[in-house]
């Protein structure tokens, strides 16, 4: 049964160093609130997973949490590159990241078979390309009924999950919907979770079949309004694309990106003061 | 020739003539987006935009700020989970073009957005695959977009992130990969469509003002000029209006800030 | 893109003799209204597929449509015994009937297999059963990673698939909400499709993440208020158990059964005629 | 002595005790349905009720008619589709008690839900597996509440459907099945749970008014009765009172034609 937290009591208690940690979102309801009290609290030697590494991941890797990412798509979406992703990749800074590459499909499968508790997802995947020579982790089986050779990826099982939903109701029952990605099957696959929310609500309300994770799925769920920013959540506020456009410079340098970090992240206390000292607090859509 | 148009116009008005009205397009942030959203504006109101993230079905109003944009959502058919999306929809067989950008490429339009270099030594850490892998694959046809350049056209791959024709001729195939592959690779100088005989990519359409030497000299590769190789249509005013205004509402809703796809 | 048709007419193009055909619905929107068509043009020889062959397949069955079912449980639920497929197994009346027998979760497994375009379906099943030994579609793989064993199965893919949804709109986009057991997969798997829906709507309105069947991956949607009766339909009509309970007594006997089929389907013109004929005009209760 | 309760309203009441508060439960259709529901009425409030159709969290004010019935997924946490249900919920793991019927079981446990005779020319063809050969592996553990008779209780299974402890003693574990399989069946007799050792269903608890002799009359093979074998507490007016009220509330709300589950 998901315990309502503070966000830095469930980072405390669910991520530890050397975890496998899935911070999972595709493009929507990203979970910054959470990544930056994972930076806070200096998690170290974090084996990271995701399908679409973006600036949560690039802020979290150059502040050296990371050991591994194992992802399939890494860039500023619309922008161009992570700047600490491939400083980390290319010369080891802050520290060398290892990378288990897959494709979106691969990965997308792989969590679904995580969610299944199967060890390992089939898919129709990588025939031509240079993953299977590369990629150790990429092998195949044969159907025994057709003998197709088809793609066999092992399954992600994280440590952790960390999604951003809408609506968590007294209980703890989480309630998403636009833009699903894989945080659903991130949290089946996961050991632990934790689900940041926009609000708190007597009662979900929710349409018939409405994308919803049970309390007993999850760990831990906590308030944290605007949790998701830069990035937008469906029916509460839009994308701040501003920031992702100045991503790009702060994070081009190390020493920009570390002046920014401290100031934003290492020495504000929460999310609140971080969205103060951001001065966002003009910005806040209501589109709800 | 002064055209009235510029280059990234004619390229995605070309683009978008290749979208057939009705046809079920498994889409990709940024250009191939511009140009899928501009078609249904134009000849193909009946085209099925999917996306990676979810939606089935997009029709926004101005493009999508991201693969995962809530526009893209509130005016979808139908929005379902990103493995749904990979699972049924693209390798249940269901998407008749994959409309894809590439970083690099070369003359049998394998594609490359994983590294330049060394892959564990790598000069350029690129992205990533992403979705190409497999919407290269399963896919019934692929259409690339893409700015033509010595660093995006090249000679050799470091590392095939999506598969093309691989080495030519039947060499894909002879893989069993269910698609056809690409069947054109539009660009900011011209339209490259593959060899019948060889796969290899041949420029059968030039845009208008480009000469041929600029074409090669943005190749890394000899490339060859089709026999019956044309000049590409110019943009109609009602393309360009069209495109401009698409773009014009775009920044508008997004802001300055907000012209990122 | 899918065709506002007859009922008559869908079921003439798209449901030839020898067809793998699935009609599913968990307890809930079960086609009955196109398994009476099916039966009232006559076709043989069919290989019926549903996880849960309930009245309509012992109506079929019992009338001679099937050569073959693939099923996961048979009975008439919460009554007792398919009588009519119990005389196919037990004593090949009207016709030896092939079984291809699963459990729940293989065929749920395998008709996503199917809708993914892959050969076979992983599961962790059957272990310890008698399946292995007495049922040659059941087979295994090896995990490449683990080593582990796991249950494979065919996947399935219908020629055709029809399913009864609760609304459609002008173009013929499908909507159902409720308890949606494989219907979509079911679907998605299959060459050829048909949807009998209660209502035709100008806008399906539906909720976000919805469920929800694009027109051009139906081939015809037919307008059949009260379908799925007497199963029920969330939204328009509830179950008529009743009828239920008296199926046991109309089964029993293949004479019986014979009369029941004749008065009921072989000489009615469409379901609208098979409603009246049953006497169903006082019960048609309006709980939307 | 004359009780005031009937054989079956103490198996219900029996098998019901056994959920316990806040168990995630895979609930079968007909007496596991009406057990699990008035066990959530007394001690179980916060059982989470899953029913293979969908319904995840149902809270049925009276007792569905079906495993898919409406009711289910008007009153459940969520409803997903019958594929999710196998795979992300009981194949994942996540079931702490898979509450079964049984057309046959044996005295390991083992069920059977498929064929009386030869598999290929049946003497009686029975509905077949459903869900129970997987809710018997991937629950944690499993109930099975069945009516108590020779035709029941057999000595030797035609076909197993669903794995109890197979051959007994460690012949389950050795298989690597996840679940740790049946902790008790819930007759309308008595209750027996597997022995530690052989794992051999014993008769641990009788219920009041019912004989050794009867129990063993009703039993296809030599039964056991444990040491401590006690007496079934008998249900408790609450527990009657409620299970009554359940019924009629079910009997009024689907007319007499209801009373199927």
């Amino acid at each position: 049964m998901a315990q309502w937290s503070l966000l830095s009591e469930a980072i405390a208690a669910c991520v530890h160093d050397g975890d496998i940690v899935a911070l999972e979102g595709f493009t929507h309801l990203i979970p910054f609130a959470a990544g930056h009290e994972i930076i806070r609290q200096g998690r170290r030697g974090l084996a990271l997973v995701r399908m679409t590494p973006d600036l949560i991941y690039d802020q979290m890797i150059g502040a050296g949490c990371a050991a591994k990412l194992t992802f399939s798509w890494g860039g500023n979406p619309g922008v161009g590159s992570l700047h600490r992703f491939r400083d980390a990749v290319e010369n080891g800074w802050p520290a060398p990241l290892a990378i288990e590459e897959r494709s979106h499909s691969d990965l997308a499968n792989a969590y679904v078979a995580g969610a299944a508790n199967l060890p390992f997802a089939v898919l129709r995947g990588y025939v031509g390309s240079s993953f299977e020579q590369m990629c150790p982790h990429i092998r195949s089986v044969t159907c025994p009924f057709t003998g197709e050779r088809l793609a066999a990826t092992p399954s992600i099982r994280p440590d952790v999950a960390i999604v951003h939903a809408q609506k968590a109701d007294r209980k703890g029952n989480v309630l998403l919907w636009g833009i699903l990605g894989v945080q659903k099957e991130a949290v089946l696959a996961a050991k632990r979770s934790i689900v940041t929310v926009e609000e708190r609500v007597e009662s979900l309300d929710a349409p018939a079949n409405a994308c919803i994770l049970p309390s007993w799925v999850v760990d831990a769920v906590c308030l944290v309004p605007q949790g998701a920013r830069p990035s937008y959540a469906h029916g509460y506020y839009e994308r701040d694309n501003a920031f992702y456009l100045r991503w790009d410079a702060i994070s081009r340098q190390r020493e920009s990106f570390r002046a920014w970090l401290k100031e934003h992240v290492l020495e504000t206390a929460d999310f609140v003061q971080y969205l103060r000292v951001l001065g966002s607090g003009g910005r806040q859509e209501a589109v709800r | 020739m002064k055209s009235d148009f510029t280059s990234e116009e004619i390229m995605t008005v070309s683009a978008a003539r290749m979208l057939r009205n009705g046809a079920i397009c498994f889409v990709g942030i940024g250009l191939p987006s511009t140009a899928a959203n501009l078609a249904r504006r134009l000849h193909a109101p009946d085209a099925v935009l999917i996306y990676e993230s979810g939606p089935i079905g997009a029709k926004p109003a101005v493009l999508p700020l991201s693969i995962g944009d809530g526009i893209l959502a509130e005016t979808a058919d139908s929005v379902v989970s990103t493995p749904e999306i990979f699972r049924y929809w693209l390798q249940g067989g269901r998407v008749d073009i994959g409309f894809l950008g590439a970083a690099q490429l070369d003359r049998f339009v394998n594609i490359n957005t994983t590294v330049i270099g060394d892959y564990f030594r790598p000069k350029v850490r690129l992205p990533g695959a992403g979705g190409a892998p497999e919407i290269s694959t399963s896919a019934k046809e692929v259409l690339v977009v893409v700015k033509q350049s010595r660093r995006s056209f090249v000679e050799k791959l470091d590392f095939i992130t999506s598969a093309g024709f691989l080495s030519g001729g039947d060499a894909r195939e002879r893989t069993g990969i269910p698609g056809k592959g690409p069947v054109a690779v539009i660009t900011d100088l011209c339209i490259l469509r593959p060899d019948r005989q060889t796969r290899e990519l041949t420029v059968t359409s030039v845009h208008p003002g480009i000469t041929g030497e600029r074409i090669r000299a943005n190749t890394g590769w000899e490339v060859r000029f089709s026999d019956d190789c044309r000049m590409t249509e110019p943009p109609t005013g009602l393309e360009l209006t069209t495109l401009r205004d698409l773009l014009a509402r775009t920044a508008a809703a997004h802001g300055s800030a907000g012209v990122a796809a």
